[in-house]
């Protein structure tokens, strides 16, 4: 039976460092492994669309641009994104990776949670296509 | 509130209380301090999970079910991913189970921490909630380099792991498990001995074993009653026939109790990973599984850290199950609370409710619809029968 | 008519108000139908490690104390006039921050029956901390935007109470008991 | 003119208002900091109150239907009248009391339950069931300490021969340091003192995990605030008198900060290393071991004082 069991641990954290990262001030280092934001190579994807259909949040959409010369863009959601990097595992082709060093991804707009993967000039061509009044959004499959 | 003969007094906890972290409303009576009467009533956190299930195909189920409860999410994919094994037909190679293991005893360490922190939070005790977090920090680092993420760890595939471990991360988790365990140890003294502390659990709370056997309680809060029940310990899976544990076990069943059981369990933790870093297989971590799962049923049980889990589910031969039936521990345990309630004072409930290490969001897959207008009703089989044939007559 | 001195007055007076709101923004935290992951990522930011209180950021239970509502989870039906009642308790100026996919965007629940999924549909929210759940920096990241636009003179959002949520009607306005 | 707005300077300004209110503050920074270190924390910046209080008293107020208006609006000042009024008859920072005269300790003691009592009402006004709580539980407290509290603090009174606040300073910078000669007296009073602020371990009242925010849960803005500075401003002279009282009273400013650190450090201290008590436990930790170590050590002071006489 005592009182103040912690007596000593107080002293102790009294004369030692605080135990806190001075995190907005000073960055940290994100382990390797994390799961942050998803980034796409649109150089190596041959279109399977595995990714897109096992994606447990529909945040992938795998947008085609020209099937026969592999001309792809991704519109990722990293809003309904639940990083659990399914995607990655299933991808043969190593064209998804998972960044670890992307996951300050607040934001005080939701427009900063639509991101369009792939070559500049296809993503010019489908926005330039989705403006056009009258045709829809290309068909994703 | 109804205005009965006597006034009574309900003080309402929740749905957004400082002490429930998670929405859930309870209903106390109270006279005075003394407490005469408790409800429970759930389902804030309903989001039709089980349902869901049935519109999605095996590998998002995994992932959604994961997310049935954040503090236990491993747990959960784990049961779901030992079912759909077995209805397959398909044995996870040996690393593979023993790394679910490895995250599923990790997994153990974060959430008991959690639990004896927020319990100590309960209690007024804010340094010592303070300084298990700080602590706690170690084994969530852990979890993260080893997976990716501090919480939805995603650690299992259909037919195996995600992830590896190598001689470097092995060497870390157990200078870290060195740590933890000489942390804990301290921790247990204070438990024990801290007089003021001790006024807050000892003797709070007693749940008889026999009570404890007739309201179906599991994990800790029975164990801490005496009442031997473990799946890991009474039909073990997956890596568990393995690497066995030993079934803790206290006999009092009060605070202290629960306090004590959890924080042995959490030496047992601490041994098992060690004896696994060191005696685990090198070979494959995962098989292949077909999309399309045979039909059949198929029931998992797996030890989450507040108790048994349990997994019915149901396949038809396509990409989707025909049902899955999810039932948490946590469900088990309220039973004990309204129990063990009346007769205590108010500001002992928080202890309580933390004492089962409540979780909400692993409940809320039932709703009772109770109409304001009417009174509930209860009817049985053959009243109801009359009743329908009354109606439509 | 307001002299100059009166309006260098009140310039001064506005400005010292901002600084404080910015200095000082005690949060409440309301869970709406999440699994627990973001809740406890919240919680381990007032802990040793992150500890947000040197920021300024205190947890508190009342709404009525509370400027920052820090909303976890997809919006379930059943928690969904709680989670309006307590956004009205909270007074003026107040600020909502949503933390997680399933209070952005519904998450992995998007499309269960019970769940409306986007916090945006029933109260105005001014930072989306996206993450599953995010991490705890993540957090702090996010409250940190909230306090720069605050600095660059952002006002709070307009309430609307929302109209086209199916099964759902406004409880009378609370009296305060929680 | 000059003579005519002295007594309001030193009403409002220096040692009685203002000033008060900003030493406060500094005061539950000072506190906050020194429970952050204890929990291995880094803890609030230095502006951190200041920032908190501006920002309450600049935001919306709220007042609940069925509530008392005009006494939901004017507890808080009482609250605070009652605190600023006490300081007037304490001796700080090494300068005399800008009113005094025999008997002003009970008057200064009575003001401070002012904060309490108004606490209470607060509570019982407003109609939610945490307040109602919160108010029961912080008056059950007020009965429990109060006593123990003023016997503590009678000690060194009777030692002294008067209940003149000025004067008992004068007698214990004379003499040796009074915690030597009465040490449970001081400890009683440090404790009853964690009471009276309902510090934890004695913060049943306001409980966050069992009644919200007590009898406060309803109050937004510029109540709050009010109240948040009334509670500060009886921290410090809480401090005060006990440092008065049984730390060799204050002779100059340098002494008074000195003694009055080293006091709150281990107020501080004893904060962080306790889990709260509950009400039922609180009570019967005063009346059956505070009060009864009071009465006796009081009676002990009577005797050897009476002794004293008779021997001389």
């Amino acid at each position: 039976m005592a009182i103040g069991v912690l007596f000593g641990d107080l002293v102790k954290a009294f004369f030692t460092k605080p135990a806190t990262q001075n995190y907005p001030f000073t960055k940290t280092i994100a382990p390797e492994r994390l799961r942050g934001k998803l980034v796409y190579d649109p150089e190596k994807c041959i279109g399977c669309m595995l990714c897109m259909k096992d994606c447990p949040s529909n945040a992938i959409e795998l947008l085609t641009v020209d099937k026969i010369n592999k001309r792809f863009v991704m519109r990722y959601h990293p809003d309904r994104c639940v990083f659990c990097a399914q995607c990655v595992q299933l991808c043969r082709f190593n064209c998804l990776n998972m960044s670890n060093s992307l996951w300050e991804m607040a934001s005080t707009s939701k427009e900063a949670f639509e991101v369009y993967y792939g070559r500049e000039e296809d993503i010019a061509f489908l926005l330039e296509r989705a403006a056009q009044p009258g045709i829809n959004e290309p068909p994703c499959e | 509130m109804t205005e009965a003969k006597k006034e009574k007094f309900i003080v309402p906890i929740g749905p957004q209380h400082p002490a429930l972290k998670e929405p859930g409303n309870f209903e106390f009576t109270v006279d005075g301090e003394i407490v005469t009467d408790a409800t429970v009533r759930l389902g804030f956190v309903h989001r039709g999970i089980e349902k869901a299930c049935e519109t999605r195909n095996y590998t998002q189920d995994m992932y959604l079910l994961e997310r049935v409860c954040g503090i236990c999410s491993h747990v959960h994919a784990t049961a779901f991913v030992l079912g759909v094994e077995k209805l397959a037909g398909v044995q996870a190679p040996p690393r593979a189970e023993a790394i679910r293991v490895l995250a599923a005893e990790l997994e153990r360490i974060h959430s008991h921490l959690l639990w004896f922190g927020v319990a100590a939070h309960e209690a007024g005790f804010d340094t010592l909630f303070m300084y298990t977090w700080r602590d706690r920090e170690v084994v969530m680092d852990i979890l993260e380099t080893l997976s990716g993420s501090r919480v939805h760890y995603s650690v299992n595939i259909l037919g195996g792991v995600k992830i590896d471990i190598d001689q470097k991360l092995s060497d870390l988790i157990k200078k870290d498990m060195d740590f933890l365990e000489e942390r804990t140890e301290h921790y247990m003294k204070v438990v024990t001995t801290d007089e003021t502390f001790l006024g807050r659990t000892r003797g709070i709370g007693t749940l008889s074993r026999d009570r404890a056997k007739l309201l179906g309680a599991v994990g800790p809060t029975a164990r801490a009653s005496g009442v031997k029940r473990d799946v890991r310990v009474n039909a073990p899976y997956s890596g568990y026939k393995e690497f066995p544990v030993k079934m803790v076990i206290d006999q009092t069943g009060d605070l202290e109790a629960r306090f004590v059981v959890r924080l042995k369990e959490l030496y047992e933790s601490y041994r098992l990973i060690r004896e696994i870093l060191e005696k685990i297989q090198p070979g494959e971590i995962s098989t292949r599984i077909k999309r399309k799962i045979p039909e059949g049923e198929v029931i998992s049980r797996v030890e989450a850290p507040r108790g048994e889990l349990f997994y019915f589910i149901k396949s038809n031969g396509t990409e989707m199950p025909d049902r899955v039936k999810v039932r948490t521990p946590s469900l088990c345990n309220w039973g004990t609370i309204t129990d063990v309630a009346v007769g205590h004072k108010l500001a002992d409930m928080p202890m309580l409710l933390a004492g089962i290490d409540p979780c909400f969001s692993c409940n809320d897959r039932m709703v009772e619809i109770r109409s304001d207008s009417q009174p509930s009703q209860m009817m049985n089989w053959d009243g109801l029968r009359k009743y329908g044939i009354e109606y439509y007559k | 008519m307001r002299t100059d001195s009166e309006n260098y007055y009140n310039q001064i007076v506005n400005k010292l108000k901002n600084w404080a709101r910015i200095n000082s923004p005690w949060a409440i935290h309301f869970n709406s139908g999440s699994c627990n992951g973001c809740d406890i990522e919240i919680l381990a930011t007032l802990t040793p490690r992150y500890d947000v209180e040197r920021l300024g950021i205190k947890l508190q239970g009342s709404p009525r104390h509370a400027d920052v509502l820090i909303a976890t989870g997809p919006v379930t039906l059943q928690a969904l006039d709680r989670l309006i009642r307590v956004y009205e308790q909270m007074p003026d100026p107040k600020y909502v921050i949503a933390v997680g996919s399933c209070a952005l965007s519904g998450g992995v629940f998007d499309g269960c029956y019970s769940v409306i999924g986007d916090l945006n549909k029933v109260i105005p929210v001014d930072v989306y901390i996206p993450g599953c759940p995010p991490r705890p920096e993540a957090i702090i990241f996010g409250v940190v935007q909230l306090l720069d636009s605050l600095k660059k003179g952002k006002k709070p959002a307009k309430f609307v109470v929302p109209n086209d949520i199916p099964d759902f009607k406004l409880e009378e306005k609370s009296n305060g008991n929680n | 003119m000059n003579l005519s707005l002295h007594p309001l300077i030193l009403l409002l300004v220096f040692p009685g208002g203002l000033f008060l209110m900003n030493i406060g503050l500094l005061y539950e920074w000072a506190d906050r900091k020194l429970v952050a270190r204890f929990q291995s924390r880094v803890g609030p910046r230095w502006f951190q109150p200041f920032a908190d209080t501006v920002k309450l008293l600049a935001k919306e107020e709220i007042i609940p239907n069925g509530v008392h208006k005009f006494m939901f609006q004017a507890l808080p000042i009482i609250a605070l009248t009652g605190a600023l009024t006490a300081a007037l008859y304490i001796p700080m920072f090494g300068f005399e009391a800008a009113f005094s005269f025999e008997g002003d300790l009970i008057v200064a003691l009575y003001m401070l339950s002012m904060m309490t009592l108004s606490i209470g009402l607060a509570g019982a006004n407003t109609l939610s069931r945490f307040t109602i709580i919160g108010a029961t539980r912080a008056l059950t407290q007020m009965f429990s300490y109060e006593a123990p509290f003023l016997l503590a603090l009678l000690g060194p009174a009777i030692a002294a021969g008067t209940w003149n606040i000025g004067k008992i300073n004068t007698f214990t910078g004379e003499n040796i340091w009074l915690i030597l000669a009465q040490p449970i007296g001081f400890i009683i009073a440090v404790v009853g003192l964690m009471g009276k602020l309902e510090l934890p371990p004695f913060d049943a009242p306001e409980a966050e995990t069992e009644i919200v925010a007590g009898a406060l849960t309803e109050y937004s803005g510029r109540g709050l605030a009010l109240f948040h500075i009334g509670k500060n401003v009886e921290l410090v002279i809480g401090l005060t008198l006990v440092v008065i009282f049984y730390l060799g009273g204050i002779a100059n400013p340098i002494e008074f900060i000195l003694k009055s650190a080293g006091l709150f450090l281990v107020v501080s201290a004893l904060q962080s290393m306790f889990a709260r008590l509950r009400i039922d436990q609180t009570v019967g930790l005063w009346w059956r071991l505070g009060a009864l170590m009071g009465l006796l050590q009081l009676l002990a002071i009577i005797f050897g004082r009476y002794l004293g006489e008779i021997l001389r």
